[in-house]
């Protein structure tokens, strides 16, 4: 927190809001790039619902991959929103300031993709979605409240409009102040959304402890929601699945993969919309320890499911870790995801120089993330393909093309919900930086004047 | 003219440390020379040690073969491994969280971990008690160099180390200045405190701190599988370390609000221990209260749902059959009462309403440790594939009540017996807290700053 | 008894100390007492920078309503649902209580969560639309003090505003009180 | 949690007298209207099977090579992994302990295939296609299922429903041996038996209590409806 740049509120104003009252050139080439990535998964995905669950690899033992791969993923990558600003609010750390809003976007965004997942890939896409939800549609069959299947939508939707409603109460100041500096269509749009906002110390009082108090509710939401994703695979009696460390493991991964996405999302801001005075290489200096932190728990976790699999030497069991590491294709992917998810970041993020450096920062997270992506589909495809005792059947499962494309797609999706969320409303914390600027204050001591930060 | 003097009185704000450098040193010496109720705590716990050393003899005559007798012992060292050794983790964290709260209260806690000296010696005779490894589930995984003893005592002794690493590094300041303020200067030429000197004492005490935390771990994942998951046949979660860790930092949490909580009331340190380390540490208490209910739950869902015989064995052993009523005292304890109090917000920035979540904690740990530790030593045959038959439950003789007392009173010992040498207050932190935290006035109210050097 | 007119007056002061000090002015002066003086500012500042008077809330009553209601829909549709429609599955008990947990825990806290969204939109007067006094340089960094007092005093209070320095000073239509 | 039932419907499988035909495999598909399992079918690992014969060698080579086989139906198992994982009551078991599946409200989520230890359900990943002349061999007693939709062996529930109208039209009880599923029927050497485990009189309960009963995975403690009797094997060596 060293070099702390004194930034006027007029100034603060004018670049955090430039983006959104004035469209650049390139807004429109971002747009159509985005759009046509969205587009492939899309027609990946018709293809899919027109023809049926057959056009992709999935055979008879292998019933899940690439799908459920992605949903863990990206509901993986949703939890960083809540673990950065949830966690950083309630220890009022100084560097949450420009990161809480971004990531908590890239949460909504992620969330939403991941939850089209589990809906797309079942077999008749028209009646999954008022089988599952609760209500009786005279058909005098309530959804099974006992199924992990259900408890899925539960956890996603609470988490989903949760984290919604949590991004928009703390958007309202913001809003204010875009409704002050717009003129026209977009004042009376922005006017309505603010609620009438005037910025009473009632009003302000209200916003601070409405971060700190949807904080502490959101954070048991968000460790709910990834175990009940884990909880899918460890009811299962599947010898690969079938761990009790499932849910820990999957929160710790859910939030190591998360809080690298958070560090990609903030390099790419600060790249796209030139923020250097708020996004600086302290940030990412601390995010980098945050990560190291959450990189050698996310291991130990590794390490317990891991050993305690072949801790019981069972048959199936031996079988599947044997074939996760020795067999083809496995073996390759395992080996990448050790070096990708573990063995390179860890180190690099122990150096200072790499934590300071953005592009650094870019790739290692980069890293981390295509390492977690592996993780996942070496944890569900070969215990799938191995788990019987008497060996009735076992087969190879290939990816499809529609696969890929839904894959993509879900990339494209994400990006683009992400990319006109900052188009509409600006994406760092307006007020943060201003209150930063207000309870800045510095000791003297010595000669030395050590900046320091005012806490209630 | 009056002023418009209305202030903002009820407002809470961060305690600043206002006590002159020079009452520090003081303080520390007066802290160093306890007088009163230490000769009489001392004569007290030296007493019960000696009555658990008789215990243990009284055990060890008994022979090795009847498992079912060493329990209470191993619960003891478990008990010890998951209070005294875990308090300090609660400091480590503040550190390497960069916590304001923790400085004045660092060296008590971390001193906690000096009784893991009772737990080095207490786990020889635990360890050699265990049945072979060979030839069943275990961590070793039927290697030869696989003996529980060795491993236990490595990671173990790791702890201790570390933790007496952490306590006698940042107290050669102290001891220098404590002993420069009684004119005694040969100490001193040993620390000049040079700024070169206090860097590498920083960068010393947060990668000590780190070592301990994962030693921490690593002691938890290994005591409890040697001593308790691998003596259940049938029995393999993947969770049960964490879970054993996690119990372990809840409790760590209570020990440290009551270790606080008496420091500040024997040592009379009202003046630099004020309400924020007990509202940090019950923060920390409340989110490791709710870790405890999701761990279990996810063991309990996990081996219940899958409903396989030999899950269904493991969970009437450890829960439902011959210990359901000690489950659930255990639960209220461990558990209910410390969520339902800690969820109330004037309890969390209390001192008497800590300690009594404290107590109601350590007290539930108790129950926990005895259950799990005497179901796993009362599996007769623990070559089997999987449970046949849950045995009863383990009634405790006299002997099992003395090592337990003895045990625990040993560790109070040793950390009694360390106040002589090193000073409860870390002086060095509470001044640069000094320099580091001040009251200004803003605008019409005052406001607590707090630098952040790094 | 003449009902005396009671007028708001938007004082727009450059910097918050300019503030501050036009309302210790204003307290001697115009013996403006903490409960008739509003301060419009573009950030929060420490509580009670001004001198206002603290602010009271009931805000922790939402969580622990909604938490409530949560939890009686959640019960409702585990429990209520399979004792109107037993099914067996898996040889557990029709009831199965921690399978059902679950969809309870999380009704509870999707309750918890949308009660106090609700208590902070309705603890800070939000959709209070017809924006009283307000000036857009406020989000600029200005502070905007808006006084109610009775009309007789409206000319002294806006020369007490003006020599503190006030950049602007708007006077709001005149209302019974 | 189930009670004492009246009714356990259930199969003995005696593998001493199965000599791997595959006759059951046949009729069981043209009873139940499966689609036709093309060899691109089986070379997807989509082919239909609701009874299949698993084929395993014992013995190295020619002279003491024995092949054994072992026909693998969905077992009714009383504590069914495939029940509590189904999102919307597709799958689960009625009071005479056969386990349902619902066609109408499945939707395709394939837990239950994964949950299943036995691999005994099928997913039909494609539309079901016949040739034009095959339309008037389906069996009317059984609805033609969508794609998207899991489908297991029933215990050709269409079989027992029927007998049960013809008895209470008759005001009788049901007796045993009455009916028989497809394959039972088909069995050339009867190695297939099936009747209600529940009532001690009848057939099928009594092999049930044979010395050479076995279940398949039994350790999993899923409590399943078909019960396996043992290959009668003179010269193989009793290994403990």
């Amino acid at each position: 927190m060293q070099e702390r740049p004194v930034l006027s509120d007029r100034q603060i104003n004018r670049e955090l809001l430039d983006f959104v009252l004035h469209t650049p050139i390139w807004f429109w080439g971002v747009l159509m790039l985005l759009g046509l990535v969205f587009g492939a998964g899309f027609v990946a995905v018709v293809y899919l619902i027109a023809t049926g669950v057959g056009v992709w690899g999935e055979n008879w033992p292998v019933m899940w991959a690439f799908e459920i791969t992605n949903f863990v993923f990206w509901v993986g990558i949703s939890h960083a929103g809540v673990m950065i600003s949830a966690i950083l609010r309630l220890t009022q750390a100084e560097w949450r300031r420009p990161v809480t809003r971004a990531a908590e976007v890239l949460t909504v965004f992620a969330l939403a993709t991941a939850a089209l997942h589990p809906a797309v890939h079942v077999g008749r896409f028209w009646r999954v979605i008022y089988w599952v939800f609760p209500y009786d549609f005279f058909r005098g069959i309530w959804p099974n409240v006992r199924s992990p299947l259900i408890w899925d939508p539960s956890a996603i939707f609470t988490y989903l409009t949760g984290s919604s409603l949590f991004i928009y109460s703390v958007l309202i100041p913001d809003l204010a102040v875009a409704r002050d500096r717009s003129t026209g269509w977009r004042r009376t749009f922005y006017g309505i959304l603010a609620l009438g906002w005037r910025g009473n110390p009632r009003q302000w009082r209200l916003q601070t402890l409405a971060g700190i108090l949807l904080s502490g509710l959101i954070l048991p939401v968000f460790v709910s929601v990834h175990s009940i994703v884990s909880f899918d695979f460890a009811m299962a009696l599947v010898p690969g699945w079938h761990s009790t460390v499932f849910a820990p493991y999957f929160v710790i991964g859910a939030v190591w993969s998360g809080v690298a996405a958070v560090a990609t999302l903030m390099a790419i801001l600060r790249f796209m919309f030139k923020l250097h005075n708020y996004i600086r290489p302290d940030h990412f200096d601390a995010l980098g320890r945050l990560l190291l932190v959450v990189g050698n728990a996310w291991f130990y976790f590794f390490l317990l499911d891991f050993i305690f699999g072949l801790y019981a030497r069972e048959e199936t069991e031996v079988k599947i870790w044997q074939a996760r590491i020795f067999e083809w294709p496995f073996n390759a992917l395992f080996v990448i995801f050790l070096l990708t998810a573990y063995i390179l970041p860890v180190p690099l993020l122990m150096m200072r120089s790499v934590r300071r450096s953005v592009t650094m920062m870019f790739l290692t997270s980069v890293l981390i993330n295509i390492g977690m992506w592996l993780e996942r589909y070496i944890l569900i495809v070969p215990a799938l393909q191995y788990k019987q005792v008497l060996q009735f059947s076992w087969s190879t499962y290939q990816p499809q093309l529609p696969e890929w494309g839904l894959v993509i797609g879900s990339f494209g999706l994400v990006a683009l919900g992400v990319f006109l969320f900052a188009k509409i409303f600006p994406i760092i914390p307006i007020y943060e930086q201003k209150e930063s600027q207000v309870f800045a204050a510095e000791v003297k001591v010595g000669k030395v004047t050590v900046p320091g930060v005012i806490r209630e | 003219m009056p002023r418009n003097t209305h202030r903002a009185v009820h407002h809470y704000r961060p305690h600043v440390i206002t006590v002159p450098p020079a009452q520090v040193v003081a303080d520390g010496r007066r802290l160093m020379r306890p007088g009163g109720a230490y000769g009489l705590a001392v004569a007290f716990f030296g007493l019960l040690f000696l009555l658990g050393v008789v215990g243990f003899i009284l055990r060890l005559s008994g022979g090795t073969e009847h498992r079912a007798g060493w329990a209470y012992f191993a619960a003891t060292i478990a008990f010890i491994l998951s209070t005294f050794q875990a308090a300090p983790v609660v400091a480590v964290a503040g550190r390497l969280a960069k916590g304001h709260w923790r400085r004045p209260v660092a060296r008590a806690l971390e001193m906690c971990s000096l009784a893991g000296l009772v737990s080095v010696l207490m786990v020889i005779p635990a360890a050699l008690v265990l049945p072979p490894t060979f030839g069943r589930p275990s961590l070793y995984f039927d290697s030869p160099l696989g003996i529980p003893l060795v491993w236990n005592l490595v990671i173990l002794g790791a702890l201790f180390l570390a933790g007496l690493g952490l306590v006698f590094l940042s107290a050669r300041p102290d001891r220098a200045m404590v002993e420069a303020s009684e004119g005694d200067l040969s100490g001193a030429g040993a620390w000049p405190g040079t700024t070169r000197q206090w860097r590498v004492l920083e960068k010393g005490m947060t990668l000590l701190s780190a070592f301990y935390l994962m030693a921490y771990v690593g002691a938890h994942t290994v005591f409890s599988t040697d001593f308790v998951m691998s003596q259940v046949p049938g029995w393999h979660s993947a969770i049960f370390p964490a879970l054993h860790g996690i119990d372990g930092l809840q409790a760590g949490c209570a020990t440290a609000i009551l270790v606080m909580a008496l420091v500040r009331r024997f040592g009379r340190l009202e003046a630099y221990i004020s309400v924020d380390p007990f509202w940090g540490v019950s923060k920390l208490m409340l989110a490791l209260t709710l870790l405890w209910m999701y761990f279990h739950y996810a063991e309990f869902l996990t081996l219940w749902y899958g409903r396989t015989p030999r899950e269904i064995a493991v969970l009437t052993l450890l829960y439902g059959g011959p210990y359901l009523g000690l489950f659930i005292v255990e639960f209220l304890f461990v558990w209910l009462i410390p969520f339902i109090m800690l969820l109330i917000f004037p309890v969390r920035r209390s001192i008497g309403g800590n300690v009594v979540v404290a107590l109601s904690i350590l007290f539930g740990l108790l129950l926990d440790r005895i259950r799990l530790y005497s179901a796993a030593f009362s599996v007769e045959d623990v070559f089997e594939h999987m449970l046949e038959t849950v045995p009863g439950p383990y009634i405790p003789d006299l002997v099992d009540i003395m090592i337990l007392a003895g045990g625990i009173s040993g560790a109070v010992l040793v950390y009694l017996l360390a106040v002589r040498l090193v000073p409860l207050l870390a002086l060095w932190e509470v001044r640069q807290a000094l320099l580091l935290s001040r009251a200004i006035p803003y605008l019409r109210t005052e406001a607590t700053v707090v630098a952040k050097p790094e | 008894m003449v009902v005396a007119q009671r007028q708001s007056l938007l004082g727009i002061f450059p910097t918050a100390e300019a503030a501050a000090e036009a309302l210790d002015e204003l307290g001697e002066k115009a013996g403006i007492t903490p409960d008739d003086f509003d301060v419009l500012t573009s950030s929060p500042y420490p509580e009670g920078a001004f001198g206002e008077k603290p602010v009271a809330h009931r805000l922790y009553i939402f969580p622990i309503a909604g938490a409530l209601c949560g939890f009686s829909v959640g019960l409702l549709l585990t429990v209520g649902t399979q004792m109107a429609y037993p099914l067996i599955t898996h040889g557990k008990p029709v009831i199965a209580i921690p399978a059902m947990l679950i969809v309870m825990y999380e009704g509870t806290m999707l309750g918890a969560i949308l009660f106090t969204i609700l208590g902070i939109l309705f603890e800070s007067r939000l959709p209070s639309f017809g924006v009283g006094l307000y000036d857009p340089r406020i989000s600029e960094g200005y502070v905007g003090v808006v006084v109610s007092t009775t009309s007789d005093k409206v000319p002294v209070v806006e020369r007490v505003m003006r020599d503190a320095g006030a950049a602007d000073v708007v006077a709001g239509p005149p209302r019974g009180s | 949690m189930v009670q004492q039932q009246r009714v356990r419907w259930g199969m003995v499988v005696d593998l001493d007298r199965c000599t791997g035909c595959q006759a059951c495999v046949v009729a069981c598909q043209t009873e139940n209207n499966l689609p036709i399992n093309t060899e691109d079918l089986f070379l997807q690992r989509r082919a239909f099977e609701w009874i299949r014969v698993e084929r395993y060698w014992e013995g190295s080579e020619y002279p003491d090579l024995k092949a054994r086989f072992l026909p693998m139906l969905c077992q009714h198992c009383t504590n069914a992994p495939c029940e509590p994982v189904c999102p919307v009551y597709a799958t689960h078991h009625d009071t005479q302990g056969l386990n349902v599946q619902v066609y109408n409200r499945c939707v395709g989520t394939r837990y239950c295939q994964i949950n299943c230890p036995y691999n005994a359900r099928m997913f039909n990943f494609w539309e079901a296609r016949w040739p034009e002349s095959y339309y008037n061999y389906l069996n009317p007693d059984v609805t033609v299922r969508g794609r998207g939709i899991m489908e297991k062996c029933t215990f050709c529930i269409q079989r027992i429903r029927r007998a049960e109208r013809k008895a209470r039209a008759e005001g009788r009880e049901l007796r045993d041996q009455e009916f028989q599923p497809a394959c039972a029927q088909a069995c050339p050497t009867g190695a297939l038996v099936f009747g209600n485990l529940a009532d001690p009189t009848t057939r099928a309960a009594q092999l049930a209590r044979d010395r050479r009963r076995y279940r398949v995975m039994e350790s999993l403690g899923t409590d399943p409806g078909v019960i396996y009797l043992k290959k009668v094997d003179p010269h193989a060596e009793e290994h403990a």
